[in-house]
């Protein structure tokens, strides 16, 4: 239950000072400072350090010599600021946690209430303790054997071609998608849709899809021979309103000749 | 014992073993490969090398094995893998319904605008959505074949101008844009107190 | 023909295959699923509704079939599961030489603390281990699925309580969390014939 802290291997040396392997952790609690840097990464933080100096030195959990060990953590974190702040933070944190025990255990109690609040070391141990427990915890889950570190699940193949969908759009989807739109439209009345026939649109993009690839098409071939008056009527808007939105060009060149249908800016060299 | 191949059928008792454990690691290792092994891999598993006529002639062997079964040994460009037979996948179907995926409201309501007031131009489609349209929303139901550009707009920067496809009918089933829920409809479900009254919605012709 | 055994010679041959055909279809399923597979989803395999305790006596069999074998059925919490027998993993690693890599020290406290302490907060998990808790740390768990957020705590600023997975579980091996390491008790930290004295020892929160 002694052992050191983790991830220290027993043969493996420590650290490097000026060449010379540190084969151990430091016995006593005075860490050399150039092996503070390597020192530090070995453990998981000042409760890590801590636990560590305490059972390395089986030193009571309970009975933890507050002054030294306060002033030997505040010398590490003297070395720890020139170099990493933030870890310096968290140890210093630790520190003041120190100094606050050692003080309270230095003031004299009124003997009521020594029930009530106990050594004042009790909230330290405790969460000692409870970081030793997850500590443990956390190597025991390591040594479970683990899904393709430890061992293999079956993985046979399997035809997954042909299986990709892609999704399905209904009428309603389109219906419900073009409800929420007008509904959020009307809320922000910046914006005001005027809704158009339907039909004008559809036969605009018809239209404009029949001019594409061509230079111009004739105003007549625009309209089917066995549409009806409402669609020649729709039609006929539609390329009014394509002309009032300068998306094509109507030309006669001559008084009563051919009229011509060219999309707006179809390049003049065609 | 005696039907063993006579390169395996050595005297030496662990020898005789070692053809079943040989099966049994060669079986482990094709049924946990997610790519085929070819026989250059499996001779890796072994500490001698057993050779690759040694090993097509085990792998045959469990190809048999596996005769009748729900899944088989086969050799594919890449080597030698299991895989369902082609009898199974209607009822391993059944374990992974694929959900159709679902489009994004952002796509759907690009779907929308571009059904509805055709041909829109991506100006168009964000002023009314309020929102910025990524081009790779326009791209999706492009490649879908649901829009497709149909011209420019002649104003500065000529944007495109999209409008719905044939084939965005044929996937709705509709016969024609007019088949989609009406405007006026849509209207009449809109809360009332918007002035509808000035917009003339004609009847589709 | 005639010496065919009387089950056999039923006239309907479709279901004298069954539950051979069965067998089939669910180690099939098993085979090639990348999850475990509740029973719950085994139904669904076939038409007829089997009921569990059929299903079971089935998984039961099929256990057993594959005794002796590299490959094993296992239990574990998200279903049944077929996979490699541990002392297949020294062969298959050769084929996959790169190991995943161990996780830190950092990110195997995170871990317990999550499992043993769940639902926890980064907070939570902080006070603990008395250094803060990198969210690199967090987003490497959440990624191999093992832990996930579950909620928020309804305390000022609302931080995410993090809870273990079945993926967790299953990628352990185990069927519950119960099935996790004990804990050591606190008091068996202290060398023995400590005076606890009038020392409290608050319970976890």
């Amino acid at each position: 239950m002694n052992e050191p802290a983790q991830g220290v291997a027993a043969a493996e040396p420590v650290a490097r000072i000026h060449g010379e392997p540190l084969k151990d952790l430091p016995q006593d609690l005075y860490i050399p400072p150039d092996a503070l840097e390597v020192f530090l990464d070995a453990f998981q933080g000042p409760l890590d350090l801590l636990l560590y100096l305490i059972r390395k030195h089986n030193l009571d959990v309970l009975d933890i010599p507050m002054a030294e060990l306060t002033r030997q953590y505040m010398g590490y974190i003297g070395m720890m600021r020139r170099h990493q702040w933030e870890l310096a933070a968290e140890y210093l944190l630790m520190a003041a946690v120190l100094i606050e025990i050692k003080s309270r255990m230095l003031l004299p109690r009124p003997p009521e209430r020594v029930d009530e609040e106990g050594d004042p070391r009790a909230e330290l141990v405790r969460r000692l303790l409870d970081y030793e427990q997850m500590k443990l915890a956390a190597q025991r889950l390591d040594e479970l054997p683990q899904a393709g570190r430890d061992f293999s699940p079956a993985r046979v193949w399997i035809d997954q071609t042909g299986v990709r969908r892609l999704p399905d759009v209904s009428v309603d989807d389109l219906r419900n998608t073009w409800l929420a739109l007008l509904a959020r439209s009307r809320m922000n009345r910046r914006h005001r849709i005027t809704r158009e026939e339907l039909s004008v649109r559809a036969h605009m993009s018809r239209i404009l899809r029949h001019l594409q690839g061509h230079p111009f098409v004739e105003f007549a071939q625009l309209f089917s021979p066995d549409a009806g008056v409402a669609e020649v009527v729709v039609t006929f808007l539609a390329l009014l309103e394509l002309v009032r939105e300068n998306q094509i060009m109507v030309t006669q060149p001559q008084p009563f000749g051919v009229i011509y249908v060219k999309p707006a800016g179809f390049p003049v060299v065609a | 014992m005696s039907n063993l191949p006579a390169s395996l059928s050595s005297p030496d008792v662990a020898d005789v073993s070692r053809p079943d454990e040989i099966g049994r690691i060669l079986e482990a290792a094709l049924l946990t490969s997610q790519e085929p092994l070819p026989i250059s891999e499996l001779r890796k598993l072994f500490d001698e090398d057993l050779g690759a006529e040694v090993l097509r002639r085990l792998l045959e062997e469990l190809r048999q094995q596996w005769q009748g079964r729900g899944v088989e040994l086969v050799k594919v460009a890449g080597g030698w893998r299991f895989q369902a037979r082609a009898e199974m996948q209607i009822f391993l179907d059944r374990l992974n319904p694929q959900k159709p995926p679902r489009y994004s409201h952002a796509v759907l309501e690009t779907l929308a605008i571009v059904a509805y007031r055709q041909p829109v131009t991506r100006g168009d489609i964000e002023e009314i959505r309020g929102v910025s349209v990524s081009g790779s929303i326009l791209k999706a139901l492009e490649s879908r074949g649901w829009i497709s550009a149909v011209g420019h707009r002649d104003v500065p920067g000529r944007p495109i101008l999209y409008a719905t496809t044939a084939t965005f009918l044929n996937d709705l089933n509709l016969r024609a844009l007019q088949e989609l829920p009406p405007l006026e409809e849509l209207g009449t479900l809109l809360k009332s107190g918007e002035n509808l009254g000035s917009m003339e919605l004609l009847p589709p012709p």
